[in-house]
C-alpha cells in the first residue's frame, strides 16, 4: 500500500473481501452509500456476511442490492422497514438482524473508531432492545453498555478526496461515512473526484486520511431514488 | 381518511412556535410545514444530518439532498449538514425544542410505542428512541383509535415501547391531551367530536382539563 | 434569547457569570482560548470558579490569566506545566488540580455533550489517575468508567459564525473547542467575524448553532505568544 | 549537553521510514525533523490538531498554526485540520505509526515513565498515556543517566508510570535497547561507549543482541 497514492481498481478490492466478513457501510437509506463498491461487492460473490450499517435500504438501492440476494448472514442495523425483502429473509430466519437505536449505533461504530471500549447510555433503557445489553451501575444509577464495533473492512463514499484519502462529502450523503470510514480494520472510500495532494483546503477536510486504505474512483449512483420510481 | 391525517397536521402546527428547532417523524408529522404560517421563524432538523432544510425544490432534485425518509428537500439560510454523531448529539442533549411523531399507542404515563407490532411490521426503530429520550417536548400525533376501533390511548402499552414518560402531549382528529405528572389531562376537543366521543374511544383515564374548550 | 441573532455585549455576559460556576474553557496552550472573554470573565469578578480544559495556558497567555489570579477553586486538566503559577497555587493548597489524560478529557467533555452517560477506555489503567475512578467489567475484561462533563457555561473562539451561531475555526486553534462548545449549559462564542445567516457554506461549518446560545465579536489576540517573547 | 541531546536525535531519526506517520513529543524528539532526509515521505500529527506539519515558517509566523508545544509551524500538502477528539481517536486507535517521546524511566517491560516527578515536576500527564496506549511503535529517547549518575533504565520504574509495556524501543547517548517479550536486548552501542558503559549505567538486566555492533 502506498500511503500517497491510495487509489487502486474494482479487482483489487474484490480481492479483498472474504466469506463471514464483517462489512461496516456508510449511507443512510442509500444515500451516501457507495454504488460501485456495493456491485463489486455483489461480482465477489462472498457470502455469509456479517453487515452493519444504518439501514437495509431499498431492494434496488443501496446495500439493499446486496441483502436482497440473501448473501448476508446478519445485519446490525437501526432499520429495514424501506426494503420489505430484508423482513422476509428475517422472518424466515435466513437473516439475522439486530435493531439498534439510529445514533447509539453511529455511536457504537464510533467509539470502535476512536480506539475507546463502549460507553454508556439511557437510551433503549425499559425497552426490548435492553435485552442482553449488560446494565452498569454508576452512583446509584443504572445505564446500558454499548460496545464498541469494528469491522473487517469498512465502505463509504466521499465526494472529494485527495490520493492520501482525505474525503469530503456531499451533504446528506455525509450522515455516518465519516463514523463509518474510522472503523474499518481496512477502510474504502468510492469517491467522485480524487485530486492531488494539496489540492483540498486542510480546513474542509472531513475524514483525514490516515483512517483511509484504499480508494476507488465512483461510477456514480446507478439506481432510480425512490422519488424517481 | 387522508381529510384525518390533515386534520391532525393542521392542529399540530399551531404547536410550532416561532424560533423552535423542530424534528417531525415520518408520516402525519411530515404534513406540518405545508401549514406553518410565513411569518414563522423555525429551523426543521432532520436526523440524517441536516439542520434547517425546506421545500422539496420543484427542479432538479439532488440525491444528495434528502430528509431522513430519503425525500429531496432544500437548505434555508443559516443551514448546516453534519454527520450522525453531531445530529444525535443533538437529539440526545436536548436541544430539539420539540419533536412530533407518529405513535401507535401512548398511555397516561405518556409512555410511547411507536417502533413495532410483533409478528407484523417490523421496520425498526429508527431515531425514535432518541427522539423521545431527549427531545425537550414531544407531541405524539396518531388517529384515535386502530383500524378495528380499538383505542390507540391506553391504560398500559401491548405493544413495545420506545420509551418511557417521553410524550407531553397527545393530538388525534377527536381530542388534545397533554400529560402532566403521569396523568392524562383533556385540553381540547377537535370540531365534530364530543367530550362523549372521545370518553367512548378512549381506554386510559383522564381529566378533563378547566380550559376545555370547542 | 432571539435564536437567529445571538450577538449579545460584554456586559450581558459578565451578568451570565456567577461565583462557584463550572466554567468549560476551548484552547490548547492558550491557541484557540478567547481572549475578549477571558478579560469578561478577569473583570466580571466572580471567585471559586470550577474550571475544566485542556491545559492552565501560560500566565499571560489563555485561562493562565485568570488562573494566576488565585480566583479559581478547582482545575480539570492534562496539562499545568506552562503555567508554573498554577503549579505554585497545587501546592499551596490553593488550587485543586485532576489531571486526566488529554484526549480521555476532550471525550469526556463530547460525552456530556451529545447526551451520553459517559464511556469506558483502557487508557491510564495501572497509573495513578486510575485511583478513584470505578472500574467496570465487560466479559471479563477491566475497563476505567469516565464520567461525562458539562458545564454551566462553556466559552470558546471561533474565526467565523453567522448570526444563528453556526461557528468555523481557524486552523489549529480549532483544538477543543468544537467539543467544548457542545457541553455548556450556557455557551458563548467570541467570533472574530459575524456574517448573515446564509453567508456561510453549509458544508464548512463546524459547529452547528443549536449549540452555541451567545456570541460576542472578537477584540483578537492580546497577548504574545510565547515565540514572540 | 546540548550536544548529547542532538546525537540522540539524529540517531532517532534513522528509525523514521518513508510512508510513516509519527508523532513526536517536545523535548529531544522535537530535534528530529531536523535530521530526516528530505527523500523520505513522512506526516508528522501534533495532537492539538494537524497531521502534516511543516518547518517553522520563516516570515510571519500564525498563532492559529501550531504544535503541541504552542510554536508556529506551517502544513505540508495533504495536510489537514481536525478537533482533538479526532487527533486522539487517530492516536488511540492504532494510527500512528510511531511515536517518539521523552522518558524519564523504563523498565525491561517496557513499562514508560515519562510525566510527573512527584513533589518535584508536576507539568501534567498531556497526550502521553494514550500516545503509549495507541502508538503501533513507541520509542523512548533521554539521557543515559540522571544528572546525578543514576541510572533511568531500571528494573522497576520508582516514577509513576505512564503507561504500562508501552515501549518498543529505548535510544539513549550510550546505546540502543528493543524490548520484546518484556526483556530489554541491547543492540547497538553508540559511538565512544563501550560494552562496559552501558552496563555499568544501566540497572535494568539486559541481553546483549548478536546483532550488536559499533
Amino acid at each position: 500500500m502506498d500511503k500517497f497514492n491510495k487509489v487502486v481498481d474494482y479487482e483489487f478490492v474484490k480481492s479483498l473481501f472474504f466469506d463471514k466478513m464483517t462489512l461496516l457501510f456508510g449511507g443512510f437509506g442509500g444515500v451516501g452509500t457507495p454504488p460501485s463498491l456495493i456491485d463489486c461487492l455483489i461480482d465477489s460473490g462472498v457470502k455469509n456476511v456479517h453487515l452493519i450499517g444504518n439501514d437495509a435500504g431499498f431492494p434496488w438501492i443501496g446495500m439493499g442490492k446486496f441483502i436482497v440476494l440473501g448473501r448476508a448472514k446478519s445485519l446490525v442495523t437501526s432499520h429495514i422497514g424501506s426494503n420489505p425483502v430484508a423482513g422476509e429473509l428475517m422472518n424466515k430466519g435466513a437473516l439475522a438482524v439486530e435493531f439498534s437505536p439510529q445514533g447509539i449505533l453511529t455511536e457504537r461504530i464510533r467509539s470502535g473508531g476512536v480506539g475507546l471500549n463502549g460507553f454508556l447510555t439511557e437510551v433503549g433503557m425499559g425497552t426490548i432492545l435492553a435485552k442482553n445489553k449488560p446494565v452498569v451501575k454508576i452512583e446509584n444509577k443504572e445505564y446500558l453498555y454499548e460496545a464498541p464495533i469494528t469491522g473487517d473492512i469498512a465502505i463509504v463514499h466521499a465526494k472529494k478526496a485527495d490520493k492520501f484519502g482525505n474525503l469530503i462529502f456531499d451533504k446528506t450523503a455525509r450522515n455516518n461515512n465519516p463514523l463509518v470510514a474510522k472503523a474499518g480494520k481496512i477502510t474504502i472510500a468510492e469517491v467522485d473526484e480524487i485530486v492531488d495532494m494539496g489540492a483540498l483546503d486542510p480546513e474542509e477536510i472531513i475524514v483525514p486520511g490516515i483512517f483511509v486504505h484504499y480508494m476507488v474512483p465512483s461510477g456514480g449512483i446507478n439506481w432510480k431514488w425512490v422519488w424517481e420510481t | 381518511m387522508g381529510d384525518i391525517r390533515q386534520v391532525i397536521a393542521q392542529r399540530a402546527s399551531q404547536e410550532v412556535c416561532d424560533g423552535m428547532i423542530v424534528n417531525l417523524g415520518i408520516g402525519i408529522p411530515s404534513l406540518i410545514p405545508d401549514y406553518i404560517d410565513q411569518s414563522i421563524r423555525v429551523l426543521f432538523q432532520s436526523e440524517n444530518g441536516l439542520l434547517g432544510f425546506g421545500p422539496t425544490p420543484l427542479n432538479n432534485p439532488d440525491g444528495a439532498l434528502c430528509n431522513a425518509a430519503g425525500y429531496p428537500v432544500s437548505i434555508v439560510k443559516g443551514g448546516s449538514y453534519f454527520d450522525s454523531a453531531t445530529s444525535f448529539g443533538m437529539i440526545r442533549s436536548g436541544r430539539i425544542d420539540l419533536a412530533i411523531l407518529g405513535a401507535l399507542q401512548v398511555n397516561m404515563n405518556g409512555d410511547l410505542a411507536n417502533w413495532i407490532v410483533p409478528g407484523k411490521r417490523v421496520p425498526g426503530v429508527g431515531g425514535a428512541m432518541e427522539l423521545a429520550y431527549g427531545a425537550k417536548n414531544l407531541i405524539a400525533l396518531m388517529q384515535h383509535c386502530q383500524k378495528d376501533g380499538r383505542p390507540k390511548i391506553v391504560k398500559k402499552c401491548t405493544l413495545p415501547i420506545t420509551a418511557l414518560s417521553c410524550v407531553t402531549k397527545i393530538i388525534t382528529e377527536m381530542a388534545v391531551f397533554e400529560v402532566v405528572d403521569s396523568n392524562l389531562n383533556l385540553v381540547e376537543l377537535m370540531p365534530g367530536y364530543s367530550l362523549e366521543d372521545v370518553k367512548n374511544n378512549t381506554e386510559a383515564d383522564f381529566n378533563i382539563s378547566s380550559q376545555l374548550y370547542n
